[in-house]
């Protein structure tokens, strides 16, 4: 395996006396695609958020590109170029579509990334540009949600469930432009409830269960049972 | 017509508490905090118009390029070292910080200025009248309204039309996601507090115009600010002016019925409006 | 089932016969303490009653008022009124006060109620302008310029001034330990299991079969009554009302929330060790001015930035103590397990 | 079998997101009925419509032969329905037992002694007694949710709503959790059931339920629900491509 | 060893109404230096230690350091100046407590009705002196007289103590007026701290008043004042209780402080002089101003002549140990002070002594304002300075 761009060294999260992760340990390396899969309240959400700096750490708990960002403020990591698309979408609701986008663009990072190009990957956006975010469908916000974190032009991007609450038809419509994304080097951790959808996307799986990582391993090497088993912790 | 110049003078009376409003709105609307010592901040910032006037003998109007930006400073670092660590979903924190920072600011006001009236004196301005349409209006009044519309007009701009205004409208919906667009959630709570208190210094300088002032006069005007934000509706800045307007002619209509009930009738306004409308007249963000 | 509940701890045990015998040793102070000294506890009782009532309301029932000066002017005013123009003895028209400091409270909750958070906050405060003002107009209580208590009033109260000391010390005392001995007893009683629930999660206690509306109604409707009481206990000692003095956001509210939020909030050690706070601050400081309100106002900001659950959940944090034994313990009296 | 809970028409969206869509069906006193559905398919929803913690936009609710859509959600948990949460909301400042306690006073209506005994009961059978003197902020998830069990069991309900709480259990402690609400039935307490561990689900449902989109898409007896070729593709994503 | 007598002086201060305790220090300095020999009492000699503390301008704080001072200091006699928010508190807990207590700066009404006095009773402890309504009426009317303004008067009082007394239908300003064929515009008691006046100024144009009286805190006339001025409403006199008193505060009017009118109760120009120094009135505001470079004010005689009168009790009470003794001794009490006679003997009710009272006009001499004695036909031994001049 090459040298990772990120990885996490027994990484602890709490929320006050609750403790969500135990000791994670994981490695990925630049323009991998990494998928993460659990039940819910496996401490997947927690895992983004511990590496996207929402959730504070020590510092060598999250090293990436050589530097230990573990305790670093989410803002410091942005500019570092770690993207998050948070779970449930959590657009602006006061901000135009536009501006959405445009506030994705803050840290003033250079890369392949702008408006254009993201208004060209979701072409209805552009027709809604000036429009509440609020009074898009659900697939249009996860798309600006998307859009959003593309405009920071990160290195690594963090997807939390993007497939939630969304309509078969726009989570095909979603999952087929994720390879345009990803596509040029852009290294991605995708969390996913829908298991064969988040397979079909990546390299290699972690699964986590109460907050422990509980299997991984490459996608084509893994089978059914197996993710059955660390996914649920029973025989299926 | 006597009915017709309370009105006008109620509507006049509102531009002044729209101007202590603005301030406030844009802190309460931005980061929910709600600030006991914004009247005292008000009377800061005349005390230090009036120093400034007297050092340097320049006329109060000018005095503000200093003030403004020395209590936008004095925002900045106020937010930065102790407010943001009183933010969150619990309003008690705030609330007994900025009591106590109300406390200390009357007190050490009264230590550096006793508790004598002061007054800044802008000239002729201040006695200046125009005839308009058979009633007479003055000067000052009809320029602190248009200051607060001015006021009104610029924050709007900022909040609705910049880049600091964007920053500030996505960490105010959700601060944890403006953080991971790169925005430091902090300073972007000291811009907010900056901006609002060099709002906060025309207000003070008009105030310290308008009439004379001393340590404690500030904490009275304080709930004509918040319930001028209330009635306009949280974040919506042209509500603050529309609810500055209604106090200010609710108490002059009062007054018109009996001087006794000039502040009632602007407080029992406000209930009525809250009994009607609890989230306000205009509210930014529809729940 | 072989499970026992008890409700009560050693430290309790020991707090409570401490308590007590503090207890006897205050209301013998008549016979102890100087005039000074008693009319100092006298103000540190009542104050202490007034900082458990807005700690039940504010830290249990999540009512953040800022108005309570309201209730405590209006018995004030309630003292004032029914003795001088109905004649009734001071205890009487104290009392009078909180029955109708009650009645009224209902429909200013149907109204006020309607806001949360901040709004509220600020709507309560709004409201205790409107008694303030209101109470200004009243013209046969002084106006805005008040009134003192007529003499006779006083002296029907009691005939010597060492009596009147000491009952005006006992009738503080007395209300003291029972709006403590009453919050106390509401925490202990389902209710007040259901108001704790409501404090920990609005939703769950909703699903589980708490009215929260009436819950928070109730809390509201009996700390006004009792407010209103200590109110014109409050008056009783100082002879004087006005609408400023009666009605003093800082004097009623401010100070209060001080208390309650450095000794620390939603407990009921808090208000206690925030009252013997408080006064020792004011006791020490008091005659430097300006410099003590200084002082004050720094205390709040500092206790708020490094200990934001104040005194006592810095105590709490570092021993398991309860002073008012509240949680129950399960004990298995066997060895065999539970499940 | 006269319906116990009996639920017509009900409607509610939240802007754009439809959460129940014209929902109509019955269950009867006694009945285990299970549902199934998707993430985001507002399963969850129809529990707070059901219950009181959201109104719902058109339709009706009956509950005991009473109209209970307009009433608050306490006075619902008072005539018997009560409803585990599937995020947890522990009272995180009290102990395990006075969460138990709430239940058992409150919407249970009992009294002094009688009321901790029944708490004590119900955390034995949930598994907690050991825990009764934690503090429910300081368990873990798993124990957060036999809490949520626990609570809504306090509360003595008639018809008991439990929102997926057998995720990420062991197979043994998945078995001991299928015994415990196989006993609640078997006392008598009719049990609505959402669960994503189908299999548990199988156990002790007589009837499922399948939603997408706030609507109801399958319904009947459970074998015969899961073979249908429309679960299979909506819902059994991975069973359908293994 | 010398017995000491404890006396208890409240005072506002800090707070709105400190303008009127800022001589304390000043005024107390001289005394304790005056009485640093001790007083003489049936052949022995007493120390005299005052102990002082803020009322912070608030009632409450008022009653309740006046206790602090009576029950823990046990103060033999208790002092209070400045405005029925002090010397009311004060008083009543003095009564309440069985303590001597004696009381100036605030018109004897506020003060004896204020606390639900009864002429026919009195009190039995505390005593005042001070100037009355019917003073301040009477020197107003002088004023006005010699002005030739039209007898058209608007009527400024708020909704405070002193307010409420000036403006009193049977006790204030109404009945007087008009007996005197004036007629009075009164529009109604306004709340203090008011920030607008539009409804007396239009009622005041409409009635056509020349004269506007009252009795407002300062900032309540800047805001009259300058809203007067925007709506063109220029009367020819302008005569105004307590607001105009300081010289502070007609600093921070400007040129708009010129020839506005006011009660004169004290002046350096007052032919008295102290019991206790043998200083002239212009002796102590000159020495005020030596020491701290500030104009002189009005309180500064009657602080002064609060312990002179201290002094005097001290010095003929039969029983410094017994405060009915005490109180037979201020009762008796008939001296002349650096601010004219105090005679409790010749009251208008009980408890109650009147000082003289003048009135004066703000006039600009050179760069400074000055209050000029313009008017003393109540008091005609007290010198008058100068004409009074219309303002329009
Ligand atoms: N703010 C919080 N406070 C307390 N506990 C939390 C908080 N957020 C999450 N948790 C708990 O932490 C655990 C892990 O949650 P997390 O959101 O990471 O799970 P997840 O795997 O993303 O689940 P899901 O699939 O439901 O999104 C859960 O038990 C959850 O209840
Ligand atoms: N209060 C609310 N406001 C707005 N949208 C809501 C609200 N509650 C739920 N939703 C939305 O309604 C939809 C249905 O949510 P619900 O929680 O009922 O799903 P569910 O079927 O329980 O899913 P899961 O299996 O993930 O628990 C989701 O898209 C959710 O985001
Ligand atoms: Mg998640
Ligand atoms: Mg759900």
């Amino acid at each position: 395996m090459p040298k990772p761009v990120l990885s996490l060294h027994k990484l602890d999260a709490h929320y006050g006396d609750f403790q969500a992760l135990f000791g994670v340990d994981m490695d990925i390396a630049a323009g991998e695609v990494v998928a993460i899969i659990g039940a819910n309240g496996a401490g997947k959400t927690t895992l983004l958020r511990s590496i996207a700096g929402l959730l504070k750490n020590q510092a060598a708990q999250v090293t990436y590109q050589g530097d230990a960002i573990g305790a670093l403020r989410a803002d410091l990591v942005a500019h570092k170029g770690i993207a998050l698309v948070p779970e449930g979408r959590q657009l602006f609701p006061s901000l135009s579509v536009e501006e959405n986008l445009q506030i994705g663009a803050h840290t003033g990072r250079a890369g392949p990334w702008s408006l254009d190009k993201v208004y060209g990957l979701f072409p209805i956006l552009k027709e809604r540009k000036d429009q509440a975010s609020t009074t898009l469908s659900g697939g249009q916000q996860q798309m600006v949600a998307i859009g959003r974190a593309l405009m920071a032009n990160p290195d690594v991007i963090l997807f939390d469930e993007i497939s939630l609450g969304l309509a078969p038809v726009i989570i095909k419509s979603i999952y087929d432009v994720l390879p345009n994304i990803v596509g040029d080097g852009m290294t991605a951790l995708i969390v996913e409830q829908d298991i064969s959808k988040a397979l079909s996307v990546s390299s290699r799986v972690y699964c986590l269960q109460e907050g422990r990582v509980s299997l991984t391993g490459a996608t084509n090497t893994i089978s059914r049972d197996d993710i059955t088993r660390a996914y649920f912790g029973v025989g299926a | 017509m006597d009915w017709i110049s309370a009105i006008v003078q109620g509507t006049l009376l509102g531009g002044l508490y729209a101007l202590f409003a603005a301030g406030l709105s844009l802190i309460f609307g931005v980061m929910r905090l709600v600030n006991i010592a914004h009247g005292d901040l008000i009377v800061l910032a005349a005390y230090m118009g009036l120093s400034t006037t007297v050092m340097l003998g320049i006329h109060p109007f000018v005095a503000l390029l200093i003030v403004a930006p020395a209590m936008a400073g004095i925002g900045y670092v106020l937010q930065r070292g102790i407010l943001n660590r009183t933010l969150g979903d619990d309003i008690l924190p705030p609330l007994l910080v900025t009591f106590g920072l109300s406390v200390i600011l009357q007190n050490a006001l009264l230590e550096a200025y006793s508790a004598d009236p002061q007054k800044m004196n802008a000239g002729v301005i201040e006695t200046a009248s125009v005839p308009v349409g058979g009633l007479t209006l003055g000067v000052l009044p009809l320029l602190t309204f248009a200051i607060a519309v001015a006021v009104i007009a610029g924050l709007q701009f900022i909040f609705y039309r910049t880049s600091l205004g964007r920053a500030f409208r996505a960490t105010s919906d959700n601060s944890d996601i403006a953080q991971l667009m790169g925005l430091n959630k902090a300073h972007v709570f000291g811009m907010a507090m900056a901006l609002a208190l060099a709002v906060t210094a025309i207000a003070g300088i008009l105030l310290g115009v308008r009439t004379s002032f001393d340590p404690s006069v500030g904490g009275a005007r304080l709930i004509f600010g918040f319930e001028a934000v209330i009635i306009g509706g949280l974040g919506n800045l042209w509500g603050t002016l529309a609810g500055g307007v209604i106090l200010g002619v609710a108490q002059t209509l009062g007054a018109k019925i009996d001087p006794g009930w000039q502040l009632l009738a602007g407080h029992i306004a406000f209930l009525v409006v809250l009994a009607v409308r609890p989230q306000g007249l205009f509210p930014r963000v529809a729940h | 089932m072989t499970a026992r509940i008890s409700r009560t701890s050693r430290s309790a045990q020991v707090a409570m016969v401490i308590a007590a015998l503090g207890l006897i040793v205050l209301a013998a102070a008549p016979w102890w303490a100087g005039r000074a000294d008693l009319r100092l506890l006298g103000e540190i009782y009542l104050y202490l009653s007034l900082a458990m009532l807005w700690n039940l309301m504010a830290g249990y029932a999540g009512l953040v008022s800022v108005g309570q000066q309201a209730y405590v002017g209006f018995g004030g005013y309630m003292l004032f009124a029914l003795t001088m123009f109905a004649g009734l003895h001071p205890i009487l028209a104290i009392l009078a006060g909180g029955v109708l400091a009650a009645l009224l409270s209902v429909p200013i909750a149907a109204l006020i109620f309607r806001l949360k958070g901040a709004y509220f906050a600020i709507g309560t405060w709004v409201m205790a302008e409107v008694f303030r003002l209101s109470f200004a107009q009243a013209s046969s209580l002084g106006g805005g310029s008040g009134s003192s208590l007529p003499v006779d009033v006083v002296k029907s109260f009691a005939a010597s001034r060492s009596g009147r000391e000491a009952l005006s010390y006992w009738l503080a005392l007395g209300a003291a330990v029972v709006v403590i001995a009453c919050v106390y007893l509401f925490l202990r009683s389902n209710r007040g299991l259901a108001l704790t629930a409501i404090r920990d999660s609005e939703v769950a206690a909703a699903g589980l079969g708490i009215n929260i509306w009436r819950t928070k109604l109730e809390v509201y409707v009996v700390t006004s009554a009792f407010t209103a009481i200590i109110g014109g206990l409050i008056f009783l000692q100082k002879l004087r009302i006005s609408p400023d003095a009666a009605f003093s956001v800082n004097d009623w509210t401010a100070f209060v929330i001080f208390i309650v939020v450095i000794g620390g909030i939603g407990t009921l050690e808090g208000p206690i060790i925030g009252t013997i706070l408080f006064f020792l601050l004011r006791e020490t400081l008091a005659d430097l001015g300006t410099t003590y309100l200084i002082v004050l106002g720094l205390v709040a900001i500092g206790i708020m930035l490094k200990a934001p659950k104040g005194v006592w959940g810095l105590i709490r944090s570092r021993f398991d103590l309860e002073l008012f034994p509240l949680s129950y313990r399960v004990k298995s009296d066997n060895s065999d397990k539970g499940a | 079998m006269s319906a116990l809970l009996s639920i017509k028409d009900l409607q509610k969206s939240f802007g754009a997101v439809i959460v129940a869509d014209a929902s109509s069906f019955d269950v009867a006193q006694g009945e285990a009925v299970g549902i199934l559905g998707p993430n985001g398919a507002g399963k969850t929803s129809l529990f707070n419509l059901i219950t009181g913690a959201l109104r719902a936009d058109a339709g009706t609710i009956h509950f005991d032969d009473q109209d209970i859509t307009k009433i608050s959600a306490a006075a619902r948990c008072k005539l018997g329905v009560a409803r585990s949460f599937q995020i947890p909301q522990p009272f995180a400042g009290m102990t395990v037992f006075e969460n138990a306690l709430v239940g058992a006073t409150q919407g249970g209506g009992l009294r002094g002694r009688e009321a901790e005994v029944h708490a004590l009961d119900v955390l034995d059978e949930t598994g907690l007694a050991d825990k009764a003197n934690m503090r429910a902020g300081s368990l873990s998830l798993l124990e957060r949710k036999r809490l949520e069990l626990a609570r809504a069991l306090s509360a003595k309900p008639k018809l008991l709503l439990l929102d997926e709480i057998a995720g990420g259990l062991t197979d043994a402690e998945c078995g001991a959790l299928i015994d415990t609400i196989k006993r609640i039935h078997a006392n008598g307490t009719t049990i609505i059931w959402i669960e994503h561990v189908v299999h548990a689900l199988m156990a002790v449902a007589e009837r499922l339920i399948v939603i997408d989109f706030g609507r109801k898409i399958a319904e009947g007896e459970p074998k015969a629900v899961m073979d249908s070729p429309e679960v299979k593709e909506i819902y059994l994503g991975i069973a359908a491509d293994a | 060893q010398t017995p000491t007598i404890k006396v208890g002086h409240v005072s506002p201060r800090t707070g709105p109404l400190a303008g009127f305790a800022e001589a304390d220090d000043f005024v107390l300095e001289g005394i304790q230096a005056a009485l640093s020999g001790g007083v003489e009492n049936n052949g022995k000699s007493y120390n005299i230690e005052i102990i002082s503390k803020d009322s912070q301008s608030n009632p409450n704080r008022a009653a309740e350091v006046a206790a602090d001072l009576i029950l823990g200091d046990e103060v033999d006699i208790m002092v209070a100046a400045s405005t029925p928010d002090t010397t009311n508190p004060v008083s009543d807990q003095a009564e309440i407590n069985e303590v001597p207590c004696i009381t100036t700066d605030c018109p004897w009404q506020p003060y004896f009705f204020g606390r639900n006095g009864n002429p026919a009773e009195g009190f039995d402890f505390t005593y005042h002196f001070f100037w009355g309504l019917e003073d301040v009426i009477g020197n107003f009317l002088d004023l006005w007289g010699s002005s030739g303004a039209a007898q058209n008067i608007g009527g400024l009082f708020p909704n405070d103590a002193d307010g409420n007394a000036w403006g009193d239908p049977e006790l204030g300003f109404p009945k007087p007026l008009s007996e005197a064929g004036y007629t009075l515009t009164d529009p109604g008691r306004y709340q203090p701290l008011n920030d607008d006046f539009s409804n007396y100024i239009a009622a005041f144009k409409d009635a056509g008043c020349e004269i506007i009286t009252g009795n407002m805190i300062p900032p309540d006339f800047a805001t009259f004042w300058a809203q007067a001025a925007q709506q063109n409403f220029r009367p020819k006199v302008v005569t105004i209780g307590k607001a105009l008193l300081f010289p502070s505060v007609i600093e921070s009017l400007g040129d708009r402080g010129d020839g506005l009118t006011s009660e004169v109760w004290w002046s350096p120009n007052h032919p008295f002089n102290s019991s206790l120094t043998g200083d002239s009135a212009g002796d102590l505001a000159n020495g005020y101003t030596a020491a701290t470079g500030r104009p002189w004010t009005q309180p500064i005689g009657f602080k002064h002549a609060l312990f002179e009168v201290v002094r005097d009790v001290v010095s003929r009470a039969a029983d410094l140990d017994d405060p009915m003794a005490i109180v037979d001794a201020i009762k008796s009490t008939n001296m002349s002070t650096i601010v004219g006679d105090v005679n409790f003997g010749a009251g208008p009710v009980p408890n109650v002594t009147k000082t003289p009272l003048v009135a004066g006009q703000w006039q600009k001499t050179g760069d400074a304002m000055e209050l000029v004695i313009t008017n003393n036909a109540a008091a005609p031994n007290i010198p008058v300075g100068g004409e009074l001049k219309l303002l329009s």
